[in-house]
């Protein structure tokens, strides 16, 4: 039982992170290649408070403000610069983040922040805790699709010089969901920091925001659904193929690409197909 | 003197970035991918260069099979992976090729082991002294002429002739371009092969640099291929290549002033970040 | 029946080499146990899984070793960053965990259970300090540092103990991993001049860093350390590795049985040169079971005793650990000569090379 | 009563082009001026300054008394500005009645916070179908812009910016794409919304509907104010007829 | 010289056109009439190759082009004017004109190119610009420009005077004329009915995919019940 609240609390982290780029990145259509520098901010926030004994419930709003700073400044950077520019930019964000990470005494230079003690809520405590903010993150996702938010956002997405035209304040949209986007993806930096008990710079890379790129769209971009369940499966797909052992990278990436290939709309589009198939019995 | 020499050695790196960045300018500018898988071409030139060389002795002969093999390649990947996914929005062909560069790499690893392969006997070893006390290697003599040669051809066929007028015409609008009879089929193809054979002679003459090939070795340019090409303003060979020269001279000399405050990819990246603020349609791009 | 030993190590990515290598180490050093009859007629298995040398994969791994295999001990076959995050795992569930050849002092810092079979890169910089010093008597260093944890450790002892052997440091200059073109850096220390290079890195930085070195007019010495221990630097580098000495665990040249058998055994079954990392992983494994024999295979705690009381000599030297968990031995140092790794000599310091022990 | 709309002296320049030359044109309140010229002269670039696309290197821009000189393409466009554009640009993802819903919704979409308290579309959804009825578009509401002729989505951008509840309409080359009898029956709607009291602001080179619709045209040449007034006099001026309609 | 019988056309699913049958000989102009949507520039574009033809033949000369490429239909003799323009417009000016002349000589090219200087002087003097920020109505004379490169035999033109002013729509069809007598063959898509039917010498009449009516133009100008449809009240 030990080992699959471990595994729970891996997948909730994960939904909360791929929910938040899926805000920027999905609503809004802020393409972002270096989400993992939020999450890196929340999660050696988090690190350095809980080092100092500050109670993590007190210690994720802090990662988040401080994530959503961040976020607000990137998002200024996004009202410049567009499309694939904003993807390398944002990639550069991360590369960035990493390089000033590892020269910082305090933050632990290249060795990074262990020996984090583990919160008051126990495992299971911290467990259902996580699964509680991805589940309000993931409620909060769908009523901003529902309402004139989300068809805002779907304008931005679509083309920013006609949502202009049809008076909408296209910056202060995008500055909004780099704000929301960013500090959620703080606070699952915070909750990263818990459950891994150890942030090094490493942890927050490219590569990293690749992943949670990668659970996004293999979700079906936008798909609140898909890419919650994309984010659990993924999350844990490497634990859960071990026995291929040597190949289990290969396999990885081998599904992510079939994945993009024959269904570029993600999980959510084949659970589309799907049902118009049955609805068209 | 050192100064001249940092400098110079940043020629030599941007050089290397330049032959890499091109082939993915080209594949940008055409189809508007950010093809990272490049960088797995790029290995795959390394890997062939060392195994011919190791087998025939002739580096000339390896860096002409590396170029073949490594084009068509290129070309099989258009054709297999992106060709379908054209019409879908940007980023899909961008997970696409990620997925399809992590595996290259571990294809590699599984394949040629994960010690990497160096060449038995290294070709092209020592140097010359340009002027007392500045060596210049053959090695990287080869990298600046063979990478001076091939970017002055392609600039100027792309820029001064009916085929390079009908590719950049496919660029913009193949549909169009077709109606005016330019076989866009074959603009791809041709597209793929060229780039695919230029990141495959970078990797060769890496793989001579550092007498090393690895299956991580694409993992640097990658990216940096990817800020190099948006730096010079996505799809300008121009821009690409001033672009692959001022990151060569900042890592230069930024590795020995300010590498303790920040490692060469932060460094690249920051500059990118600095110059896009100002001009967010890169060095050299148009709006 | 069987005893179950957990192991990470990166079979994957970028720290791929050295995991292969110790993987074969610690495969072996079980084949031979379990040949001679294993641990009380009980045959040792291992529960290999990939950790990609990254502390995100290790620590879900470490929990599934401890809670889903029950493995009664585990050994790390990993680097630093993935070692120190399982480490705290094991700790609090109480499994004995030997790191065979991560660097970092935290390790064992996570508690009891912790022990380590090799240097904290610390000390082995330290070691560097007075090969350079003493034993070389060359004063004017260039340190080119690789900037990880591995790099950084070893940096941090060597300036630490420069002083006291009278060693200037001229300039020190750092590198990414992922580098392998050090033009630049080569152009500076041509110019800085030094009598000798001080040089982190793997294998696979420092052939290159050191053929590179040698390319540009530089005929100074060159130190390495463990990093460096492979027959592959040798590959890399070519002509220009001869002469580079390094400070490592392992002594091809021992007249010490347990060494050479293991030197043997592994080239027969690998068909490649052996190395510090398949050493390590080798005597991490030996130590285990040579806990398992005296303690029983039943109660963790005893293992723990057990492990803390080991007196062994076993292919990387005489093993014993202090109160902290940390491994006394002296430091081989090692020379390319001809094409292969030689004994250069052996620093044997007790008080410079004594390990922290809280 | 202030004018409606003000363009005092305004100059832009491309590189060496200099697109619109000190240009000024005052609108009143009510007004449907046909704004015509050679290709060329400038008419799109100073609709485009109109909107705050394009920023002026000279003059300003006045809107009922306010300079909205300053302020961004958004802003203009809650201050009463709305435009149909010369090249079609529908949002892609969307069908056409979510494309004018959108734009009824402005009073909903002015803040995200606003935005993100309001749900009820139904409202917005229905107008927008009257105005896509009014465009003769009744039968395509729920189709995707992309499949459809341009003709269609000429007028799509006219009833997008019928949505905004504009004090002036701006509308360029609308009826360029439609066949004579199509054009006729948009110009028709012109009309009459002007006669219900919007200010239209009519870039067309479909003379016949401009002549048959515009009381007044005002002619640009070359960057410059050429010629403003009575659309049959203008039309008669010898300089007029040399730059803009040729000998025949 | 064009002979299409029994054409169909369309994308995917949708069918934008049907059993359309027509013929055209050299030095005629073929003019197509019809509302938004009538598939007027799906037949065209379905000409060229570039919309998937459903089914009937296509005969250039005699010629069976139906399954042959693009690239073939455009050596045979055929060219351009599309609907929108479609410059290429990162390109210059000059550019432009060359991909226009891509598989004839290069003399043929320079010639042609010569020649659309001396009829759209405002072209010649931005030769040097990028395409895509010219004026609308520049980019249309570009786009006619652009087609007579190749010394086309038929030309295709849709939406000639789509955003031009009425001098430019003069020069145009004198353009037109000049190529009837040359002896080359004009398909036209036009919106202005009254100027198709004084240039043209044969008029078909589209209606959501149908052919409704053909004739000469002159009995078009006769028929009032036709020009009531496509000109509306005059
Ligand atoms: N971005 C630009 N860069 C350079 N020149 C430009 C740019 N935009 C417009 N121009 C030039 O400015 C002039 C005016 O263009 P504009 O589009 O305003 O003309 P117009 O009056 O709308 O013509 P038309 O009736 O043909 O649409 C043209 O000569 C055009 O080539
Ligand atoms: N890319 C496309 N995909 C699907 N359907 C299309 C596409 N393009 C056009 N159609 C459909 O084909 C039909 C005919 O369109 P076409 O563009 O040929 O009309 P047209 O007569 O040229 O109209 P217009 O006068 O507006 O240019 C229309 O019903 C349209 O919806
Ligand atoms: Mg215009
Ligand atoms: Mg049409």
């Amino acid at each position: 039982m030990a080992y699959e609240i471990t595994l729970l609390t891996t997948m909730a982290i994960s939904v909360l992170f791929a929910l938040s780029l899926n805000f920027i990145t999905g609503f809004c259509g802020q393409i972002s290649l270096g989400h993992a520098a939020f999450m890196g901010v929340g999660a050696y926030t988090a690190a350095t408070m809980m080092k100092a004994s500050i109670s993590l419930l007190f210690v994720i709003p802090v990662a988040a403000v401080f994530a959503g700073v961040l976020g607000l400044l990137v998002g200024f950077a996004s009202l410049r610069v567009r499309h694939d520019f904003l993807a390398i930019t944002t990639m550069g964000v991360v590369f960035l983040f990493v390089g000033v990470v590892r020269q910082q005494e305090f933050l632990g230079g290249e060795i990074g922040i262990s020996g984090i003690q583990q919160s008051v809520l126990g495992r299971t405590g911290f467990m259902l805790l996580c699964v509680v903010l991805a589940g309000v993150f993931a409620g909060f996702s769908l009523l901003v699709k529902r309402s004139w938010l989300g068809f805002v956002f779907d304008s931005i997405a679509d083309n920013e010089d006609v949502s202009q035209v049809l008076g909408i304040d296209v910056a202060k949209y995008k500055l909004f969901a780099f704000v929301v986007g960013t500090a959620t993806a703080g606070t699952a930096g915070a909750l990263y920091a818990q459950h891994y008990r150890f942030v090094g710079p490493d942890s927050f890379g490219f590569v990293e925001s690749i992943s949670v790129l990668a659970m996004v769209v293999v979700g079906g971009i936008g798909s609140v659904w898909g890419v919650m369940f994309a984010a659990a499966v993924l999350s844990v797909l490497p634990l859960l193929i071990q026995f291929v052992d040597d190949y289990k990278i290969l396999v990885y990436s081998a599904l992510l690409f079939s994945m993009m290939r024959f269904s570029p709309d993600g999980l959510a589009g084949i659970v589309q197909r799907l049902l118009n198939r049955v609805r068209n019995r | 003197m050192l100064y001249l020499e940092l400098l110079f050695q940043g020629i030599v790196q941007g050089s290397i970035y330049a032959l890499i960045a091109l082939g993915l300018t080209l594949v940008y500018g055409l189809l508007r991918i950010l093809h990272v898988a490049h960088a797995a071409l790029f290995t795959l030139g390394g890997y062939i260069g060392v195994i011919v060389t190791n087998q025939t002795g002739s580096l000339a002969l390896a860096i002409l099979a590396a170029m073949i093999v490594v084009g068509l390649v290129g070309v099989a990947m258009y054709k297999l992976a992106y060709e379908p996914l054209l019409s879908k929005p940007p980023f899909i062909a961008l997970i696409a090729s990620i997925a399809l560069f992590i595996a290259a790499e571990e294809l590699f690893r599984i394949i040629f082991g994960p010690y990497g392969l160096s060449y038995e006997n290294p070709p092209l070893q020592g140097g010359f002294e340009i002027i007392s006390g500045f060596f210049l290697k053959y090695g990287e003599a080869l990298v600046i002429i063979l990478s001076i040669l091939i970017l002055s051809v392609l600039g100027w066929v792309s820029g001064y002739t009916r085929l390079g007028v009908s590719w950049r015409a496919t660029v913009t609008d193949p549909d169009m371009a077709r109606a005016f009879g330019v076989n866009t089929q074959h603009v791809r193809y041709l597209n793929f092969f060229i780039g695919s054979a230029l990141a495959a002679v970078a990797g060769v003459l890496v793989a001579l640099l550092n007498n090393l090939v690895e299956p991580t070795m694409g993992s640097v340019p990658s990216y940096k291929a990817l800020a190099i090409i948006v730096l010079g303003g996505l799809g300008s060979i121009r821009g690409t290549l001033l672009a692959s020269m001022i990151l060569g001279v900042i890592e230069s000399f930024g590795t020995i002033y300010i590498g303790h405050l920040l490692d060469r990819d932060a460094l690249a990246f920051g500059f990118l970040i600095v110059v896009l603020m100002f001009r967010p349609q890169g060095l050299l791009g148009t709006r | 029946g069987t005893i179950k030993i957990g192991f990470n190590v990166p079979l994957t990515g970028f720290a791929a080499a050295d995991g292969l290598s110790a993987k074969t180490g610690a495969e072996l050093a079980v084949e031979q146990i379990n040949g001679a009859g294993g641990v009380k007629g009980d045959m040792l298995e291992l529960v290999i899984y990939d950790d990609q040398a990254s502390p995100k994969e290790a620590v879900p791994i470490a929990q599934k070793l401890i809670e889903k295999d029950e493995v009664v001990a585990g050994v790390s076959g990993s680097y630093s960053g993935s070692t120190r995050a399982a480490a705290g795992i094991f700790q609090e569930a109480g499994v004995p965990y030997i790191s065979a050849y991560a660097i970092h002092p935290d390790i064992t810092r996570a508690g009891n259970f912790v022990f380590r079979t090799s240097f904290v890169g610390e000390v082995q910089g330290r070691a560097g300090a007075k090969l350079i010093g003493e034993s070389l008597g060359l004063k004017r260093v260039a340190i080119i540092t690789l900037k990880n944890d591995f790099g950084q450790a070893l940096a941090a002892g060597f300036k630490e103990a420069a002083s006291s052997f009278g060693i200037e440091i001229l300039s020190e200059y750092e590198y990414s991993i992922k580098d392998r073109q050090f033009g630049p850096i080569v152009s500076k220390v041509r110019a800085d001049k030094p009598d000798v290079i001080y040089a982190s890195g793997y294998f696979f930085t420092a052939g290159p860093l050191v053929s590179q070195l040698r390319a540009g007019g530089i005929d100074v010495p060159i130190i390495g350390q463990e990093g460096y221990d492979s027959q592959k630097f040798i590959e890399i580098a070519g002509a220009a590795s001869e002469g580079t000495i390094i400070t490592t665990s392992l002594d091809r040249d021992s007249s010490v049985a347990e060494t050479q058998d293991f030197i043997k055994a592994f080239e027969a079954k690998s068909g490649q040169k052996a190395d510090m990392v398949a050493a390590s992983a080798h005597t991490a494994i030996k130590v285990l079971a040579e806990a398992l024999q005296s303690s029983g295979a039943s109660d963790r705690a005893a293992i723990r005793n057990a492990i803390a009381q080991t007196n062994l000599t076993a292919s990387t030297g005489q093993i014993s650990f202090n109160k902290l968990g940390e491994v006394q031995k002296s430091v081989q140092v090692q020379i390319v000569k001809d094409g292969q790794w030689h004994h250069h000599s052996v620093i044997d310091d007790a008080e410079l090379l004594s390990p922290p022990s809280e | 009563m202030k004018p409606v709309l003000e363009v005092k002296n305004v100059t832009v320049r491309f590189g060496g082009v200099t697109a619109v030359d000190d240009a000024s044109l005052t609108m009143q309140g009510g007004d449907l001026i046909g704004f015509v010229g050679p290709n060329g002269a400038g008419k799109t670039t100073l609709m485009r300054v109109i909107t705050g696309i394009v920023r002026p290197h000279e003059g300003s821009v006045w809107l009922e008394g306010k300079d909205l000189t300053k302020l961004a393409t958004n802003q203009r466009i809650r201050a009463g500005l709305a435009l149909a554009q010369q090249i079609v640009q529908p949002l892609r993802k969307m069908s056409l009645l979510e494309n004018v819903a959108l734009a009824c919704g402005f009073s909903k979409t002015a803040n995200p916070f606003k935005a993100l308290k309001s749900f009820d579309k139904s409202a917005e959804k229905a107008t927008a179908r009257e105005l896509l009825r009014r465009v003769g578009l009744q039968d395509v509401v729920d189709a995707e812009p992309s499949k459809l002729p341009l003709g269609y989505l000429k007028r799509l951008e006219v009833a997008r910016a019928l949505a905004l509840k504009p004090k002036l309409l701006l509308l360029d080359e609308p009826l360029a794409g439609l066949n004579q009898s199509e054009a006729s029956s948009l110009a028709d709607l012109i009309k009459t919304l002007n006669q219900d009291g919007l200010s239209i602001l009519l870039i067309e080179h479909n003379l016949r509907e401009v002549l048959r619709i515009c009381p007044q045209v005002y002619v640009q040449d070359l960057g410059k104010s050429l010629a403003f007034g009575n659309s049959n006099e203008i039309m008669n001026q010898p300089e007029v007829i040399k730059a803009y309609l040729g000998e025949s | 010289m064009l002979k299409v019988e029994n054409l169909s056309a369309g994308y995917g699913d949708i069918i934008a056109v049907r059993d359309l049958s027509f013929s055209l000989e050299r030095g005629q102009v073929l003019a197509f009439l019809g509302a938004n949507g009538a598939g007027k520039s799906s037949t065209l574009m379905c000409l060229m190759g570039l919309v998937e033809q459903k089914s009937g033949t296509i005969k250039m000369d005699g010629r069976d082009i139906t399954a042959t490429k693009v690239e073939a239909r455009i050596s045979s003799g055929l060219a351009i004017v599309p609907e929108g323009r479609r410059i290429f417009p990162d390109l210059s000016v000059h550019e432009n004109l060359i991909v226009g002349g891509h598989v004839v000589s290069a003399k043929i090219m320079t010639d042609g190119i010569d020649y659309v200087y001396t009829v759209y002087p405002r072209l010649a003097e931005r030769r040097n610009q990028a395409a895509g920020s010219l004026s609308g109505g520049e980019q249309q004379m570009l786009a006619m420009g652009r087609a007579l490169i190749s010394q086309p035999q038929l030309l295709i033109v849709d939406e000639l005077s789509l955003g031009l002013m009425p001098k430019v729509v003069d020069e145009c069809y004198a353009v037109l004329q000049t190529l009837k007598q040359n002896n080359i063959g004009v398909l036209l898509v036009e919106q202005n009915t009254e100027r198709a039917l004084s240039v043209a010498d044969k008029i078909r009449v589209l209606e959501a995919g149908n052919l409704t009516w053909s004739g000469s133009a002159t009995d078009a100008k006769n028929n009032n019940s036709l020009r009531q449809s496509l000109m509306g009240i005059s």
